[in-house]
């Protein structure tokens, strides 16, 4: 009891001092924070459907960013053909991916459930290549992005002036979260899925077609994350190899904040963001920024082992 | 209702089922044995987590032998396995709505059903939003059992229900087991053979995997080879 | 002169006592039975002797030395061995290699020695074929390499953690005389078992533990018939 | 005795075998095609289209009638970007398929891992790619060996010299204040080096970023350094994958310096379709509209759309091309695959190219030949670039400022 | 009877040795690259029989290689001086950090691992003076001046010595203990075993192999840059070597990086463009079809014949 109230008044601190922090960042380094929210919404939305997966079907999919790069491709073909807008492409998106990723369950993964954790690891590896090889077979290497006007539309506050959509990743990560979480709590399919992830045995004895709920999962985890190739193409460019350093960045999110836990992976995302745009802001120092995710995530990790065992 | 006829199964060398053969009607069936001695084995197979090398069973007149575990459990069967299964992370009202969730026969009533539970385990009502992992052993247990009753099964099995549990749990579970008898049918699988026995009409002894001994409870209560081994007298 | 001594020993997970105030002695060639419900503390305690998990409070003496915080290679190195509840053979391992872990690390013999204490302790378990891989095992041979494994280190005190459960009754018999022997050569010995008759035909003394801590203890005959143990462990007459 | 009479059968066996291969190598040699061997990164674009350029200089001169009436023999291996693979391939184009020239190129850090194995064969070697002065370096002393791409300190030079001209001709335009991003990696970091050594006299600040190709996308705390540092000219050393997501998010801070200048090795082909191009000023050695002033470029243009159905979108394209007719050319001249007389003959090269210029072969600080040292200054306008120097070849006049509109 | 064993060793022993005699340059080259892929397979499979899945091959590997080439620039020893240099920094930086971060087990101690190797790249990149920053540093001029049957030879001795050494750890007490880690970590622990110590000795010397190949690499192509020396290629192949070939033993890393390293090539020269889509989709085919590995496809095929003529 005693520990549980030290735990709260630990959490309790740390929610000041995190705010502290971004009152601090606020009057020092606007810039900083407002660019590290909206880098890292977008880690953390990319990050949010790898988790969902790593969570409920327990597969690390390295192919995570080779279909958010498909989706991209999927969505500016779709602009050059209809005219369609990105953002509205994400609709179709969605349904594609959906069948893509059945399809990918259907083919490969279902197979290699039971297989060790390594030659899943192979195994998505082996279909992340595929992926990014096909798109450079398609469309070469060459980057393409649509002219889109209102991604440089901006802000002016007081004397700051920042860009205004980029915000779009920030926000639709935390209505993703919203979504996810409602989904996971609220909806049958939902509440299996967490039924699954948290022990697939029991799932099974209350009736859950285990099997089925992989499939809906990863189909949704790859639609989601093949709509999220679109929005990432309104503001970067695609090319075969765009997505891959994003699966690291997703996974290296997931471990810190630990599997199945989809509100930290978008606290730490954002967490991330600010800190690598706070080491960016100093002239000079910007090699430095890519250090920080790596040195974050080691802390973190050996951090929450020595507490583990000293408990 | 459930029949299960020469049952045979191993794991790696190990022949842990022998032509293991019984059959639960509409009573209260207790298979009893020492550990390792095929319980655990039988009741996974019965539910479809094990898959037998040989023989059959069925439940209704249908074959479960085939059947994936969730075609089984909605089929009306349900199973408190020993490590009790539950959904840590998840509150103790959402693990008893997905006893029932799954279920389409059962998700009409789930209100009543919950109402049951509740009478049953008075102490999960005051923990409906705690979370399961956080529960103590017992109360796992009978969350377990609770949740299993949500689907409002035709026959109940469990598995080693008293196992961890303290003295004076142990014998409240077993009026709670035999309460349950009066709606379900119960194949009940346990160490403890002394109080189980009074649980149940009917008993197996299984060692090594196949039947060593049956009949109905008082006749194994007073059977030689049973208070020796089991009952240490 | 106590093998082994334990003073108080307390292990909290969280806010859950799995162990409390455990204060016993093993005596030199003794067989001493641990019993007890499930979820009693048996388990967590032998975890906490072999080092497995450090006591919350508490220490722990092995003849003359302190071991409360030692790791726990060093307590094996120092003279105790254990079996483990559910049998935990090294699948990617011969029986042969089983039993050398311990010959290798316990006792700190070269290869080729180890190879033969591998065949000497096997021949004395009964335990043939000893260059098979454990998946073509059986059970009670399984056993036997636990057990055998746990002997390579020359122990002088060996926890054997349910090693009876699933044996038939022929089997038992085989393990209680390999048991018996083990003991005979000097080596104090804790058994922790569920099977009444097995803690009977075995033990010199008996410890009843119930909610991590010791309710009764003496000679088996003198604990069967404590109306608490009977109340804890065998449950309750109405 | 026998063991002499073993040693006499094995030098009569030897002998033949060597007779036999040697009339077979000098027929092949005199008979059969002339073989050129190229290494190229076939995943990249870059590579994909050079390959592809270098095929049809070839499709055309054997249709033509060939080298010496010889045809022309291509084999092309992919380096996959990788040294270790291009150090194989090297291996393999002069000893499996025996090629009497290399030729191709494209990524300094590969071409770093396969000259060791050049060095070896010492067959003469025309290369198009490699711009990084550390690989000059590792050639210096190579008399059979020839650079056609500008090493990176001649592409500093040169725009030097075209933005003292541009100043000369269009008094408006005044440049002292200089703001550098370059992408962290190799190639970014030694454009930057090379160029503050070239543009000593003007005031230079530069910072690194992370290019979008691997993994970064967010320049604006490095544009909001060039914005407070208020630069005469702005340039940025990155990719193609860079381009529209830097001139979104100048244009979302409010960044719109005089000069706005990128200097990727290829742009993306809807660049031009975005009103942010417009003003753009890029490095380059090549650009579409090249053809209005340069039949030759106009012909490699039609010629490479007519066969593949695309549009050469690098300048690796007439780059991989000019490799070929290049080493035709010299090879005709020589009138032999004489080594010496080869390079005597590559030496006298003057080859009107589909880049613009006629390339000829020159020494440079420390290798004997190098091939083009001018880059050329484009513009973006109405969605095309357009060369505005060096004067010779212009198709456009320049627009300044930048609008950032 | 007993000799007889030991010739299919004796035979690929004596290929392997005298293979440049009869090959020429373009497959030295080849066979010294699967060499060096080789070592990274062997030696990542060499650690992951404590159960420990490290991700930090590339990050030794570049370590190696930027230690071997800064000692040999500024110091001008011996290359064969500067490698095993290359392969003692790697050992030693792994077995400090082995210190602070065997603690951790599976995903955990992987991405740590990975993450470390990035903290490597980007520390060397941000010190331009001492590494060159992000354009790297060449050497003057490479190993045997590129002479491939020499640089073949240099690679095969590191490549022996590695399976050597990898013999010796399936032939020691060293067998015992890592497999008894893996299996069953307390049970190890109760038997005796002093796990962190064995844990921290093998990340020791698995990460020094991979500093040695990496400073072989480096001194053979003739330079080192954050980009190249630390590049995902030096993790991933060996790794989908390994996986290919069989894990937890010698052969099957090697058979596997045999395998694919000619494949590859195979492969490239038969596919000019795409080949590395048919590359990706056998390694799908053969995770979903060989789940063993083809060592453990071969070992299982054995049996099977064994038990069909009723051997055993």
């Amino acid at each position: 009891m005693r520990l549980l109230r030290r735990l709260r008044r630990g959490q309790v601190l740390l929610l000041l001092v995190s705010l502290g922090v971004l009152v601090l960042m606020m009057l020092w380094k606007p810039y900083a924070l407002i660019e590290g929210l909206q880098r890292g919404g977008l880690y953390a939305l990319i990050a949010l459907p790898m988790a969902l997966i790593l969570g409920v079907v327990g597969i690390i999919n390295l192919a995570h960013g080779e279909f958010m790069m498909l989706g991209a491709y999927f969505a500016y073909w779709l602009g050059v053909y209809t005219g369609l807008d990105p953002l509205v492409a994400m609709i179709p998106a969605l349904v594609a991916f959906a069948l893509l990723g059945a399809a990918t369950y259907l083919l490969t993964i279902r197979r290699a459930l039971k297989a060790p954790e390594l030659n899943q690891l192979l195994l998505t590896f082996g279909v992340a290549m595929v992926g990014a090889e096909f798109a450079n077979l398609m469309w070469t290497s060459q980057p393409l992005k649509p002219h889109l006007s209102y991604v440089y539309s901006s802000m002016t506050l007081g004397k700051l002036r920042f860009g205004a959509y980029a915000f779009v990743y920030t926000v639709s990560a935390i209505v993703l979260l919203v979504l996810l979480s409602l989904f996971l709590r609220r909806t049958r399919l939902g509440r299996a899925a967490l039924a699954v992830g948290q022990n697939p045995r029991g799932a099974k004895l209350v009736g859950i077609d285990i099997n089925r709920t992989y499939l809906a999962i990863f189909s949704l985890s790859i639609a989601l994350v093949g709509a999220i190739g679109a929005m990432f193409l309104t503001r970067n460019s695609v090319f075969p190899s765009a997505g891959s350093p994003y699966t690291m960045k997703s996974f290296c999110l997931i471990a810190l904040a630990g599997i199945g836990n989809l509100p930290s992976v978008v606290w730490g995302g954002f967490g991330l963001g600010i800190a690598e745009a706070l080491v960016l802001s100093f002239r000079g120092y910007g090699g430095w920024a890519d250090v920080v995710f790596f040195a974050v995530l080691v802390a973190v990790i050996l951090g929450r082992s020595y507490r583990r065992q000293t408990a | 209702m459930l029949a299960v006829s020469k049952l045979n199964h191993y794991y790696g060398k190990a022949h842990v089922l022998r032509d293991l053969s019984l059959d639960v009607g509409t009573e209260s069936v207790g298979v009893f044995g020492p550990n390792g001695a095929g319980k655990t084995t039988l009741v996974h197979a019965i539910v479809g987590l094990v898959r037998p090398r040989t023989g059959d069973i069925t439940f209704d007149g249908r074959s479960l032998l085939r059947m994936p575990t969730y075609e089984v459990i909605r089929s009306g069967v349900a199973l408190v396995p020993q490590e009790r299964e539950l959904f840590p992370y998840m509150s103790v009202l959402a693990n008893l709505e997905s006893g029932a969730a799954y279920i389409p026969a059962a998700r009409k009533g789930v209100p009543e059903a919950l109402q049951a539970s509740f009478e049953m385990f008075p102490i999960l009502k005051t923990r409906t939003r705690q979370l399961a992992g956080t529960l103590s052993g017992g109360e796992q247990r009978m969350l377990a059992i609770a949740r299993a009753m949500m689907s409002s099964p035709k026959l109940l099995i469990l598995d080693e229900p008293s196992l961890g549990l303290q003295p004076s749990l142990v014998t409240e579970l077993f009026h709670k087991v035999r309460d349950i008898g009066e709606k379900s049918a119960i194949l009940m699988a346990e160490q403890n053979v002394r109080q189980s026995l009074k649980a149940v009409s009917r008993g197996y002894v299984i060692e090594n995997g196949a039947i060593a001994l049956q009949g109905p409870s008082d006749e194994l209560l007073h059977n030689d080879h049973v208070r020796r081994a089991y009952l240490g007298l | 002169m106590a093998v082994l001594r334990t003073e108080s020993l307390e292990r909290r997970f969280g806010g859950l006592v799995a162990v409390h105030d455990l204060t016993f002695e093993l005596a030199e060639n003794e067989i001493l039975g641990i019993i007890g419900p499930n979820g009693a503390g048996k388990t967590t305690a032998i975890n906490v002797i072999s080092g497995l998990y450090m006591p919350t409070t508490g220490r722990i003496f092995l003849g003359e030395d302190e071991i409360t915080y030692a790791p726990p290679h060093v307590r094996c190195h120092m003279g105790i061995g254990r079996t483990f509840q559910l049998v935990h053979p090294l699948v990617d391992l011969t029986a042969r290699e089983n039993i050398m872990v311990g010959a290798l690390f316990g006792r700190n013999q070269r290869l080729r020695q180890a190879r033969k204490t591998a065949e000497e302790i096997a021949a004395k378990l009964d335990l043939e074929g000893i260059d098979r891989s454990v998946s073509d095992l059986t059970v009670l041979e399984i056993k036997k390499l636990e057990i055998g494994r746990a002997l390579a280190s020359n122990p002088k005190v060996l926890f054997l953690d349910e090693v009876m459960a699933g044996l038939n009754s022929d089997e038992t018999k085989a393990a209680l005389d390999a048991v018996r022997r083990i003991r005979d050569q000097g080596v104090a010995i804790c058994v922790v078992e569920h099977v009444m008759s097995v803690i009977r035909d075995l033990t010199d003394r008996v410890v009843v533990l119930d909610g991590g801590t010791i309710i009764a203890e003496g000679p088996y005959s003198k604990v069967s018939a404590d109306p608490r143990v009977i109340a804890a462990y065998l449950g309750e007459e109405e | 005795m026998s063991l002499k009479g073993k040693r006499m059968g094995l030098r009569v066996w030897a002998l033949a075998i060597l007779v036999v291969v040697g009339v077979g190598l000098f027929v092949a040699a005199d008979e059969g095609t002339i073989k050129l061997g190229a290494i190229l990164p076939l995943g990249d674009i870059t590579g994909a289209q050079a390959s592809k350029a270098m095929q049809l200089a070839v499709a055309e001169i054997n249709a033509a009638g060939g080298v010496l009436g010889r045809q022309l023999e291509l084999f092309i291996v992919d380096d996959e970007s990788k040294p270790d693979k291009g150090a194989a391939a090297v291996d393999l184009l002069a000893t499996v398929d025996n090629v009497d020239v290399f030729i191709g190129g494209m990524s300094s850090g590969v071409h770093l891992g396969e000259l060791p194995a050049l060095k070896k064969y010492e067959k003469v070697t025309v290369w198009i790619g490699a711009a990084s002065s550390l690989v000059e370096q590792a050639a210096v002393g190579l008399d059979w060996y020839f650079h056609i791409h500008p090493w990176d300190y001649l592409q500093g030079a040169s725009y030097v010299q075209g933005w003292a001209d541009l100043q000369t001709q269009y008094p408006l335009i005044k440049i002292s204040k200089v703001f550098w991003a370059y992408e962290d990696g190799a190639f970014g970091t030694s454009s930057f080096q090379g160029s503050l050594v070239a543009f000593s006299n003007w005031l230079n600040s530069g910072e690194p970023f992370k290019s979008a190709l691997l993994g970064g996308g967010d320049y604006r705390s490095v544009l909001r350094h060039a914005m407070d540092y208020d630069p005469d000219m702005f340039v940025w050393v990155g990719y193609a994958a860079d381009a529209l997501p830097m001139m979104e998010q100048a244009a979302e801070i409010g960044f719109t310096p005089p000069l706005f200048v990128g200097s990727p090795p290829g742009w993306p082909a809807d660049f031009g379709t975005s009103p942010l191009a417009e003003g753009v000023i890029s490095y380059g050695m090549w650009a579409p509209s090249i053809k209005d002033v340069s039949p030759v470029s106009q012909h490699f243009w039609d010629a490479y759309i007519a066969k593949f159905s695309e549009q050469p979108a690098t300048y690796f394209a007439p780059l991989g091309y000019t490799n070929v007719y290049v080493v035709a050319e010299a090879i005709q001249r020589a009138g032999t695959l004489e080594k010496q007389a080869l390079i005597t003959a590559l030496e006298a090269t003057n080859y009107a190219s589909p880049l613009g210029e006629t390339l000829t072969f020159t020494p440079s600080k420390l290798i004997a030949h190098q091939g083009f040292r001018n880059q050329k200054i484009l513009q973006w306008q109405d969605g095309q670039q357009q060369v505005i120097w060096p004067f010779a070849y212009a198709t456009a006049l320049p627009r300044y400022p930048f609008t950032g509109k | 009877m007993r000799i007889a064993r030991y010739v299919p060793y004796l035979v690929g022993a004596a290929v392997a040795a005298t293979f440049p005699l009869f090959s020429g340059a373009y497959l030295e080259q080849v066979a010294g690259a699967t060499l060096i892929y080789l070592t990274l397979a062997l030696s990542w499979d060499m650690l992951l029989r404590s159960g420990q899945l490290g991700f930090g091959t590339a990050g030794f590997f570049g370590l190696g290689s930027y230690a071997a080439v800064l000692l040999f620039l500024n110091v001008g020893v011996q290359p064969f001086v500067s490698i095993i240099f290359g392969g003692i920094v790697a050992g030693v930086v792994a077995l400090l950090l082995g210190l602070a971060v065997l603690r951790l087990r599976g995903m955990y101690f992987a991405i740590t691992t990975l993450a470390l190797a990035g903290i490597f790249a980007v520390v060397l990149r941000n010190f331009p003076s001492l590494t060159g920053g992000a354009e790297g540093k060449m050497l003057p001029s490479c190993i045997f001046s590129g002479d491939t049957a020499n640089v073949y030879w240099l690679i095969l001795v590191v490549a022996v010595m590695t399976i050597v050494i990898s013999e010796v750890f399936e032939r020691t007490r060293i067998h015992v203990a890592l497999t008894s880690i893996r299996n069953d970590e307390r049970v190890a622990k109760s038997s005796g075993v002093n796990v962190f110590k064995y844990l921290v000795f093998v990340f020791a010397v698995t990460s020094a192999i991979q500093g040695i190949a990496g400073g072989v690499y480096a001194h053979v192509f003739g330079f080192v840059s954050p980009e190249g020396s630390f590049s995902a290629n030096f993790l991933l192949l060996p790794l989908a070597m390994a996986l290919l070939g069989g894990i937890h033993s010698t052969w099957g890393p090697v058979i596997g990086a045999l395998v694919l390293g000619a494949l590859s090539e195979y492969l490239k020269l038969q596919i000019p463009y795409g080949h590395l889509l048919v590359y990706g989709a056998i390694i799908v085919v053969v995770i979903l079809f060989l789940p063993q590995g083809l060592s453990g496809a071969a070992r299982a095929w054995r049996g099977r014949s064994h038990a069909a003529r009723g051997a055993r």
